[in-house]
């Protein structure tokens, strides 16, 4: 039995490399995060297409689309009990830009740099925050980037301790690393929990942070027990050992829901997984073969077996719940008209092709699905299995025919999956914006046009369509065979109560959570 | 008479350990020489020595008027000196028949017509061909000395090096391969060095012998002298007395 | 004498350089081949830093920063000089120095192996010489097959047998970890033995937390060591029982039990020790399916966990630590194995 | 003379995978305390009949007699633990090679006292002294010194005093002793023979005698078994060793190179089938 | 030697067992009947003979015995089916491929994974410590110094490094167990001819001026081959297991191929429900490492008549 007033979830936490919001990028670190941090805004959970204040409490934008003033709340506390005033937003704003680590990019898009981000994102009274973009993006794009965890803020007087001063160079242009290697294990936030400690590959402990301005947590404690295997989660959490499963598979899945002690919740995530043809490869890049690829996914068996209960079958680019999302699957598992399109493209007699796939599921259960289907059509597919990083690294270096991967938006605006699906300005090796659709050699100068385009759009209907046309546009041309959208799925015991997992990996907040 | 073995100063050390110290043996071509000594006096090493298998520190050695280097030996040596071991046990390899065992010296050394030297060699030492295919778990311990001095004869050596051929073995059954060794000297006129611990078998088969004590040779004298008692030595004396039984008293 | 005396002690400063040529060697080579490794695992080393997500701007950035671009005699110069001045860097994975989380990580593996040695060593023994003994009975049958089926059966897939069946039906023991989380933070482990720091502190409800963490995870290493343990017990025994001191033995009236415990095994726990250490060393490279069933933080798991993330700082002192082990254990059995056995003692 | 043992009928057979082997058929002999001799050439018998005296045959052989009895004693039928208690304490037996007889990993006095607290409940201190005591009477000069020393630290011979000392440490009625010489260089095999020859005399033990040296055994025993494919195929006083019978017994005799005889080639053993009927 | 002797014919056991062979073939052909017979007597062993054998059978019919398709299943259909129902007799794995299909073709995997790790690891090491242990001096340090670094280097480490490297596959999952196994053996090998190298039979091949390395490869080899052999196959479960356990982290033989190890891996997952899909391959696995460790043990007592009694 778990002591009343912690909760314990059993969780593949191994993916954590560092606990700085301004440099972590990584799913579960997501979830720490959100729940130890604070941000200007976060998303409306009852409606995703919107966003409701945090630390502010209003913002206003200029009609030139260029400003956004934020005012925050008077009176809130860090947990160390330092106010939380702009100056901190602002600290956090440059710490992030000047750092310039994986998900900067959220606010560098922007047109934030090194030299400009004093300016651009500044404090102008105690608690007054003024953002400053370089274009006139539509005003949903940019407050949904602003809950990504990369904006949360720190504690700047608490950070300023513990900065270590650095040697200016080429590369790096400041004199101190603003707390970074610090904050790899420290905390600085205002969260409803603050983080205790993060032991990698072991634990993260949570621990209620009695300065919060909100809603106190009601939990005085929150573990994350590192556990990868799912059948490990489930005899725990039949035995009483841990609160919560986050990693269950789909036959343990259901067998917690089947268990009357036990019970489960479900969200749709933001993550769509699908398998890419590089267009490098000549016989790939044939247009009907594209097609005839999309027809030889068998949607049903997976959708039924492999995925059940873990993901829904979705074809297009934007997850279900984001804005301009499509909804809708023409493709069915058709062997005949498969052939047909591989006749048409002169390969009636079918070719030999390879796939990197990691070694995890459910994406090996679905390459090996794919192998069998396509090898109905005569396609003789060739599974390179291999560790995650190992297949990542040579995707990167678009050295493969065929890729099994997921995508998970960056932040939760449908720019996010556009950008990378749709989106490559430069195809050459040497490209800089290395998207999804430059991995797999996709040169597609109108739609990264568009894709500009839908973003600098303000009128949020106008801005929807567009994505639906992008959408439909992939659906039909495109080397990307969408499979499904993820269903994060947790299992736990009958005594808990508000748990709820959120849209994305950032908010799945635990701070709702009871016992009885 | 030419000699056949010459040592001078030979010393051989195993770490700190001086196993031979300065020992100086002439033996003359087809003479029988005969090495006594109590255990661990260094008898088998020096057989070991002459024949490239013990770490020579100093001293030389000649065979047939050729000086050997250190532990090298040419293919001329091995044609010339074959040496016969103490434990017909361990002499044989376990996992080879009488009959690869012969072949290999001829493989070695290229000689043709295996099959009669080895029909040959099998009944020079009394042996029919019934024993050529057998494994040595299948000899008796005489057959297995005989076996072993066959293959040493195999090569038509000049100088047949023996270490203690028969003091595993049997009382009647060292009688069998002490003949057969007389024989196979008197047919071929080899030279014997003959190691062993006891005086009756060296007087038995040896013209002048060479007593050992911890490593030196403390005395040089023939047989006849030995047995007419004309000793030099008490340790030489003692062990005359210890060769004759026991005695109450 | 003191002729004497001078050389022996000239022998001992011999072999004692002999020894420090012998490590320095290994590990230098343990070095090389880690470095090597390092370069032809076609895993960027970049992404464990970054984690998978991280735009390519940043990866090019980072590759530089780490090197990465310097000519291999360069990276290998860097890597040498670093890893001798004793410093194996920070893991990149977990942004601790690696030489913290093996001083984590590995008393957590060395608990699990020693107290599965002890269980292997303690049953194996015993029924390695009732074996021996009983040689060709049934009882040397059985023995025969609990030891080769040890040897034949998938450990994960026992393991998790086992966690069905003691933990989930019967609830004897407890999962996952080391310990309880009601401990985790009333109970402060020195040593990171837990069990020792438990003891040590009289703190009896967490030794037996502890003790029903770690009993599943070493009976199973125990049952994979004792099959060996016993197989190579037999074999000595019987080795042992065949010669002639022990018809001495007997001669002189001694009873069969004293015979075969004082005299024969006696004499067999002489190589036996070799045997033992070595599967003892064996298991300190951690088990890593085990320690994955069991999610136990341990040696195995982290080198593996690293090697898969090219974090190879991490990797290079996980494979220092258990080259120091084995050649520690090497060392250790040979002086075992001289206090044993008198003919190796020096006078 | 009261006999001590008598063996009646002994037989010793080892089944095979290629059939019964009869190492011992149908031995008897009775034994005083005296000194007897058993001779014979390798594989004849004589270590299967001291060991079947000692009960220390393999397992898996058989060994029957019609009579087996020391002091009164019916062996074979006697239960183990007896058999254990008379072994080392009454009856006692010298294994041929002090190398491979005694434990190297124990100590040579741990190996004496062990004996000696088996069959007595003696002090540690006592003990010592007596395993001390009796490496002196087996003519070792610094006992104390040897007391701590391992087997392969001692000679060979010193070896086997040390094995005779751990024998008759207990004070044993019948002493079998299985070539305990013929490891031995001829020199150290004299001394050995004569302290086995005064304990005896000083003792009044008797004494088994096996050796294939039939020299040796007419000039150390009162009386000799002659023995030839597992059976005695002449029993004659060592005096009268000149008038051996037996074709056997004499070539065993001639067979010797002696010192001073010029016999070439020596006399060999011509086997005769019926011997061995 | 009378007539009669002559002219009976012997059965062919006498003529087996003669001691006194007429020709090579003869004694070569008596003496591996006498280990037979060792062998043989000992039932266990003879059990896991007929194992191996049976393995073999399986590898060799494969076509012919399964009764489904090893790669193509029924995903809609027939997914993760109990044993015993409708014709699947083993049930079915998570892709609804035949559990009883794949393990008879994947015998073949294991059987290859198995001879060619033998074929390459135990040469090597013999190899490697026979020539350590003849020559000694600087040739026996440098060769034993490689030996300890592979030994000191964590095996699965090696392993998986190797693999990684090489790229995944079942060829190179052998290769890769091969150089992480054969250290033992060198060391074995090494052992065995220290022993070896100071016998008088060794010193008797020198006298007659043979060469250093035929010495090594005909005089000295064969005395390690027997302890190396009863080595090796003990191993073989091992290499199973390991190979198994590279399937098992996913760097084994690639998909579908039905590598029981792979097999296991992914059967896992369904351990607690479904217990069929890893227990089936399990089992297999287990009854052919007992079928090799029971030969082993068996070869052991058989070749070393020192542990067979008299
Ligand atoms: N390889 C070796 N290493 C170390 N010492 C050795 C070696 N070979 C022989 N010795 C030592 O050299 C000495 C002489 O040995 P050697 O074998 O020549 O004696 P021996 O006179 O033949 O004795 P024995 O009658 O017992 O055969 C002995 O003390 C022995 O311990
Ligand atoms: N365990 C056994 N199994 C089968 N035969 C055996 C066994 N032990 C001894 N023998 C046989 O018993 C016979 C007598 O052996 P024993 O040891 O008594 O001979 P011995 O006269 O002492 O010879 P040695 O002088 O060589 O010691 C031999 O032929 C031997 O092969
Ligand atoms: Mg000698
Ligand atoms: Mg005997």
């Amino acid at each position: 039995e778990t002591p009343k007033d912690t909760l314990v979830e059993a969780f593949a936490i191994d993916d954590i490399i560092t606990m700085d919001p301004g440099e972590a990028f990584e799913l579960s670190t997501a979830e720490m995060t959100s729940n130890t941090y604070s941000l200007l805004v976060r998303l409306d959970l009852n409606d995703t297409t919107k966003v409701v204040g945090d630390l502010a409490d209003s913002w206003t934008v200029s009609d030139d689309g260029l400003t956004y003033t934020f005012k925050l709340k008077p009176g809130m506390k860090f947990a160390s009990g330092n106010p939380i005033t702009a100056e901190d937003v602002a600290y956090s704003f440059e710490r992030a830009v000047k750092l310039d680590k994986s998900p900067a990019f959220i606010l560098t898009q922007f047109g934030l740099n090194g030299d400009n981000v004093t300016e651009k994102a500044k404090a102008v009274d105690e608690t007054t925050f003024v953002f400053t973009v370089d274009q006139a993006y539509a005003p949903s794009f940019v407050l949904n980037c602003l809950t990504a965890t990369v904006a949360s803020v720190v504690d700047k007087k608490l950070v300023l301790e513990h900065v270590k001063p650095m040697t200016p160079t080429e590369e790096y242009k400041y004199d101190n690393d603003f707390g970074n290697e610090w904050l790899k294990t420290g905390y600085a936030g205002s969260g409803p929990f603050k983080l205790r400690e993060w032991r990698a590959n072991e634990v993260v402990v949570l621990e209620r942070n009695d300065n919060y301005y909100g809603e106190p947590a009601k939990l005085a404690r929150v573990i994350y027990r590192h556990m990868k295997e799912s059948s490990g989660q489930r005899l725990a959490l039949e035995a009483g050992d841990i609160d919560v499963a986050r990693n269950l598979e789909p036959g343990d899945y259901e067998a917690v829901a089947k268990n009357s002690d036990l019970a489960t919740t479900s969200a749709a995530k933001g993550t769509v997984y699908y398998i890419s043809l590089n267009q490098k490869n000549e016989k790939l890049a044939k247009p009907e073969v594209r097609e005839a690829f999309k027809y030889l996914v068998d949607y049903d068996a997976i959708g039924s077996t492999l995925i059940k209960g873990i993901g829904e079958i979705h074809q297009s680019f934007l997850p279900k719940a984001v804005l301009g999302a499509l909804d809708e699957n023409p493709y069915k598992f058709d062997v005949a008209k498969a052939k047909e399109l591989l006749a048409k493209a002169g390969y009636a007699d079918g070719f030999s092709v390879t796939m990197d796939v990691r070694n995890s599921q459910p994406v090996t259960g679905i390459a090996e699905s794919f192998q069998q289907t396509l090898g109905q059509a005569g396609v003789k597919l060739e599974i390179i299995p291999g560790d995650g990083k190992q297949t990542l690294t040579k995707y990167r270096a678009r050295n493969h025919d065929m890729y099994i991967g997921q995508w998970g938006m960056d932040y939760f605006d449908p720019n996010s999956n556009a950008e990378t699906f749709t989106s490559n300005p430069d195809n050459s090796d040497e490209g800089k914006n290395k998207t999804l659709a430059w991995r797999n050699a996709w040169d597609v100068p109108e739609l990264t046009k568009k894709t500009k385009e839908a973003l600098l759009e303000r009128d949020s209907a106008k801005r929807a369509e567009t994505y639906k046309e992008l959408q439909k546009t992939v659906l039909a041309e495109s080397p990307f065979v969408i499979i499904f959208q993820q269903t994060e799925v947790a299992g736990h015991r009958g005594n808990l109560k508000g748990l709820k997992l959120g849209p994305s990996f950032d908010t799945n907040y635990v701070w709702n959570v009871s016992k009885e | 008479m030419t000699t056949a073995v010459s040592v001078q100063n030979l010393t051989v050390s195993y770490d700190d350990f001086k196993a031979l110290d300065a020992v100086g043996v002439d033996v003359a071509s087809g003479e029988s020489f005969g090495l006594v000594g109590e255990s661990g006096s260094g008898k088998s090493t020096l057989l070991r020595a002459v024949a490239g298998l013990a770490p020579v520190a100093e001293g030389t050695i000649r065979v047939e008027n050729r000086q050997l280097q250190g532990a090298r030996r040419d293919k001329a040596f091995y044609r010339s000196v074959q040496m016969v071991f103490q434990d017909p046990y361990g002499s044989l390899h376990p996992r080879q028949t009488v009959d690869r065992q012969l072949l290999e010296p001829l493989a070695i050394h290229g000689v043709g017509d295996g099959e009669r030297r080895i029909l040959k060699a099998l009944d020079e030492v009394g042996l029919g061909s019934g024993f050529r295919f057998r494994y040595p778990h299948q000899l008796s311990g005489g057959q297995r000395q005989r076996i072993a001095i066959a293959r040493a004869l195999i090569l038509e050596p000049s100088i047949l090096l023996l270490d203690e051929p028969t003091s595993a073995l049997d009382a009647s059954v060292q009688a069998e391969v002490l003949n057969l060794l007389e024989q196979v000297r008197r047919d071929r006129k080899l030279t014997f060095i003959m190691v062993s611990h006891d005086l009756g078998v060296v007087t038995h088969m040896c013209d002048r012998l060479a007593v050992m004590q911890n490593g030196r040779v403390v005395e040089r004298l023939s047989s006849a002298d030995l047995v007419a008692g004309r000793i030099g030595e008490d340790y030489t004396r003692n062990l005359m007395v210890a060769s004759k039984g026991f005695r109450r008293g | 004498m003191s002729g004497r005396r001078r050389a022996r002690s000239r022998k001992a400063v011999v072999s004692a350089l002999q020894f420090l040529v012998v490590v320095a060697t290994t590990y230098l080579g343990l070095l090389a081949v880690t470095f090597f490794i390092g370069r032809v695992i076609p895993i960027d080393p970049v992404l464990a830093v970054l984690g998978d997500r991280a735009p390519s701007h940043v990866v090019e950035r980072t590759r530089e920063a780490m090197g990465l671009n310097l000519p291999l005699y360069q990276q290998f110069f860097i890597y040498v000089r670093q890893a001798l001045s004793g410093d194996f860097g920070v893991s990149v994975l977990t942004t601790n120095p690696v030489m913290t989380d093996i001083r984590r990580v590995f008393p957590a593996t060395i608990e699990l192996a020693t107290l599965g040695t002890l269980i292997g060593a303690f049953i194996g023994v015993p029924l390695g010489v009732l074996a021996a003994v009983k040689r060709g009975s049934i009882a040397d049958q059985i023995v025969r097959v609990i030891g080769l089926v040890g040897y034949s059966v998938p450990i994960f897939w026992l393991a998790l047998l086992a966690l069905l069946v003691f933990y989930a039906r019967l609830q004897w023991v407890a999962y996952p970890g080391r310990i309880d989380i009601v401990y985790e933070y009333t109970f402060s482990p020195i040593t990171g033995f837990y069990l020792v720091d438990a003891l040590w502190q009289g703190q009896w409800d967490v030794f037996r937390d502890v003790f029903r963490h770690i009993i599943l995870p070493a009976s199973l290493l125990g049952y994979f060591s004792l099959a060996y343990i016993s197989r190579m017990t037999r074999s000595f025994m019987l080795n042992e029982l065949q010669q002639e001191y022990i018809v001495a033995a007997r001669a002189k009236g001694l009873s069969e039990a004293r015979i075969i415990w004082g005299h024969a095994l006696r004499n067999a726990a002489v190589p036996l020790v070799t045997v033992i250490a070595l599967s003892y060393a064996g298991l300190l490279e951690g088990s890593v399916l085990t320690e994955t069933v069991f999610a136990w933080p341990g040696l195995g798991l982290y080198i593996t966990n690293s090697l898969q993330n090219a974090d190879m700082n991490a990797v290079l002192g996980g494979t220092i630590v258990i080259g120091s082990v084995f050649v520690g254990i090497n060392l250790l059995s040979d002086l075992l194995y001289r206090t044993l056995d008198p003919r190796t003692r020096a006078r | 003379m009261s006999a001590l043992l008598t063996v009646e009928d002994l037989r010793v057979r080892f089944p095979t995978r290629t059939g019964v082997v009869e190492a011992v058929r149908g031995v008897s002999f009775a034994l005083g305390r005296e000194r007897l001799g058993i001779v014979g050439e390798s594989g004849s018998g004589k270590s299967q009949t001291g060991r079947a005296i000692m009960g220390l045959t393999p397992p898996h052989a058989e060994v029957t007699a019609k009579t087996l009895s020391f002091g009164g004693i019916d062996l074979l039928s006697a239960q183990p633990k007896v058999r254990r208690d008379l072994r080392g304490k009454r009856i006692a037996m010298i294994l041929q090679d002090p190398k491979y007889s005694l434990n190297p990993v124990m100590s040579i006095g741990r190996q004496i006292v062990e004996t000696l607290r088996r069959h007595e409940s003696v002090s540690r201190a006592e003990a010592r002294e007596r395993a001390l005591d009796m490496l002196a009477a087996v003519q070792i000069r610094d006992p104390a010194r040897v007391f701590d020393l391992y087997p392969h630290e001692v000679s060979g011979g010193m070896g086997q005093r040390a094995m005779i000392a751990m024998m008759l440490v207990a004070g044993p009625e019948l002493l079998i002793a299985d070539e305990p010489t013929s490891a031995l260089d001829v020199t150290v095999q004299l001394e050995v023979l004569s302290i086995l020859d005064k304990l005896v005399a000083g003792r009044g033990m008797g004494l088994i005698f096996v050796s294939h040296d039939l020299r040796l055994v007419s000039s150390f025993c009162d009386r000799v078994l002659v023995m030839y494919a597992g059976k005695i195929v002449e029993e004659i006083a060592a005096s009268d060793l000149g008038n051996a019978k037996h074709p056997y017994t004499q070539g065993l005799l001639n067979c010797m190179p002696v010192i001073g005889a010029d016999r070439h080639p020596l006399p060999v053993l011509d086997r005769k089938p019926e011997w061995a009927l | 030697m009378s007539l009669a002797t002559e002219t009976r014919p012997m059965t062919r056991r006498e003529w087996l067992l003669s001691d006194r062979p007429q020709s090579r073939t003869q004694a070569r052909l008596g003496r591996a009947y006498m280990t037979w017979r060792r062998f043989s007597a000992n039932r266990l062993a003879v059990l896991g003979l007929i194992i191996l054998l049976g393995l073999i059978f399986v590898a060799a019919f494969a076509d012919v015995l399964a009764p489904h398709s090893p790669v193509i299943g029924n995903l809609a259909g027939a997914r993760l089916l109990p044993p015993g129902g409708e014709g699947y007799l083993l049930g079915t794995d998570d892709q609804g491929r035949d559990i009883l299909s794949r393990l008879i073709h994947g015998s073949r995997l294991t059987l290859a994974v198995v001879v060619l790790v033998a074929i390459i690891a135990a040469p090597v090491g013999l190899i490697v410590g026979a020539v350590a242990g003849y020559s000694g001096g600087w040739v026996d340090a440098v060769l034993m110094r490689i030996t300890d670094i592979f030994l000191a280097f964590p095996k699965l480490v090696l392993a998986l490094a190797f693999v990684a490297a090489l790229g995944p596959g079942i060829e190179n999952a052998v290769i890769a167990i091969a150089i992480t196994s054969w250290p033992p053996y060198a060391r074995i090998a090494r052992a065995e001819t220290l022993t070896v190298r100071n016998s008088d039979y060794i010193a008797a091949v020198q006298l007659m001026g043979a060469s250093s390395a035929r010495i090594i490869f005909r005089h000295v080899m064969p005395m390690c081959l027997s302890s190396l052999i009863v080595r090796v196959t003990l191993d073989m479960a091992g290499i199973i297991l390991t190979a198994a356990g590279l399937g098992f982290l996913g760097l084994g033989a690639q998909p579908p191929l039905p590598e029981w190890g792979a097999m296991i891996a992914s059967g896992r997952r369904f351990i607690l429900d479904q217990w069929w899909v890893a227990t089936m391959p399990g089992i297999a696995i287990l009854i052919v490492s007992l079928g090799f460790n029971l030969l082993g043990d068996g070869l052991r007592d058989a070749l070393d008549p020192r542990e067979s009694g008299q």
